[in-house]
């Protein structure tokens, strides 16, 4: 019952686990302010499969992470949204900085 | 009728939507009803820990009525309050791009529910008023 | 510290028990911990429904708190009170065999929680306090 | 999302529906009532599969309906608990007078 990292390559992957609001958020930035310290990540995965649940604190954490490595030319991907994830993703326009898999 | 206190802790965020979820299940509604209800109330109670106290202890008070399936949720702190409501409101304002706000809570809260009425006073607090019709099922379309 | 007030209407029964769950996954708790504390709620808020304010519409409070994994829950109603609280909470001791009361409920709160304590006063209402320190793991066995 | 009553020769079942609380065990026993002065029931089960959850108003209307059907030598059964239900059964003493599938 945690937000799961996984470093493979210069990918970091996030099996995020709980609902991501300003709680899960705060928390988030703070491991990966860590993992990007430490490691050249490239692209970044956030895994919605545990995480049924988004509001805007959940956006500004994506888009702060896409900020960071969008400005060494990497990417970020969100994975298995639910429809009300998704829904919120565009709703904020997300979708059209990240790529949706 | 249903009134809630908390202290403004990020923890408490999820016991605000989950209160908020036990009490519109007696609606009846359907999957997106119940998150749209939940992501203003995440939005609203996010604001009192962020804005209203910023990380100083304070107490929060949510309220939750209903009257003809029109179900009314009052969020209320007694944090800095917001001195122009109107500025406040406006899409993408923030006064805290630095912690990653995104100036999205008060434009997803008018999203998902039917009417939101702020009252606020500066070192007084801030009162959000929002109402929803429930099972009217005329959903945004992501 | 978490403060809830809600009508005396069987339906909130559900809302004091997912409130409760909320606030103790704090601790980490397993199942059967999990378990154990909504029992006794749904029990202290039941008997408030049935006993202090017998279908009339009344208001009831819980108050949650912690300290040092101690989890703390006070359960308050304004209702016809309790005249003789020792005898009361004698096993099986009912006051409504008629309507199905099996006279468990303070039972199942001792056996579940570590202290239960029950101030009342006829005609004025009853509180019920209890306590249970969390991640004990000396639980019951069925 | 409802709890739902089948009627199989003498049989009752009851398909319970979410906790068996005060306000569950309140309906249950509103519609026992009419089922059982239309039917002549003898057995009756409740099935547990969607109901994780009882406390002393849940063993109060399993007992009542226990009562009215041993009185025409009927049974009650009870299945698919779950292993907090079971405990909760069992400090009740209620396992003595039903039977457990
Ligand atoms: N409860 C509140 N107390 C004080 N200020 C608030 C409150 N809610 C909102 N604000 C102010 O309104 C602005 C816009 O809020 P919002 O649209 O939710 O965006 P965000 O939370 O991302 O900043 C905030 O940046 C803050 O200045
Ligand atoms: N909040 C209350 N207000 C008034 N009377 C109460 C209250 N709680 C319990 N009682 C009394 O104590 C008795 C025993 O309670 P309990 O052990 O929970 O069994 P039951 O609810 O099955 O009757 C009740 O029958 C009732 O007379």
């Amino acid at each position: 019952m945690a937000t799961e990292y996984k470093i493979e390559n210069r990918n970091l992957y996030i099996y995020l686990d709980g609902e991501l609001d300003h709680h899960l958020a705060k928390k988030i930035k703070y491991q990966c302010d860590i993992i990007l310290k430490s490691y050249p990540i490239k692209d970044i995965e956030f895994d919605f499969t545990n995480s049924p649940f988004i509001d805007s604190s959940g956006i500004g954490v994506i888009l702060g992470r896409y900020r960071y490595v969008q400005a060494m030319g990497g990417t970020v991907r969100l994975s298995h949204m639910s429809p009300s994830v998704k829904k919120i993703i565009h709703m904020a326009g997300l979708h059209q900085l990240v790529e949706e898999i | 009728m249903l009134h809630l206190e908390f202290n403004s802790e990020s923890e408490n965020e999820g016991i605000a939507r989950i209160v908020t979820s036990a009490y519109i299940m007696r609606f009846d509604p359907d999957m997106e009803e119940m998150e749209d209800v939940k992501t203003a109330v995440s939005e609203a109670v996010t604001n009192c820990i962020v804005h209203a106290y910023f990380d100083e202890n304070g107490k929060i008070e949510m309220d939750i009525s209903d009257k003809e399936q029109i179900v009314k949720i009052e969020i209320t702190d007694h944090g800095i309050g917001i001195p122009d409501v109107k500025k406040a409101m406006e899409p993408m304002y923030t006064t805290k791009p630095e912690e990653e706000r995104t100036g999205m809570g008060f434009s997803f809260m008018e999203a998902f529910m039917d009417e939101v009425h702020v009252y606020s006073k500066e070192g007084e607090g801030t009162k959000v008023i929002m109402t929803k019709k429930m099972g009217e099922k005329n959903h945004l379309n992501g």
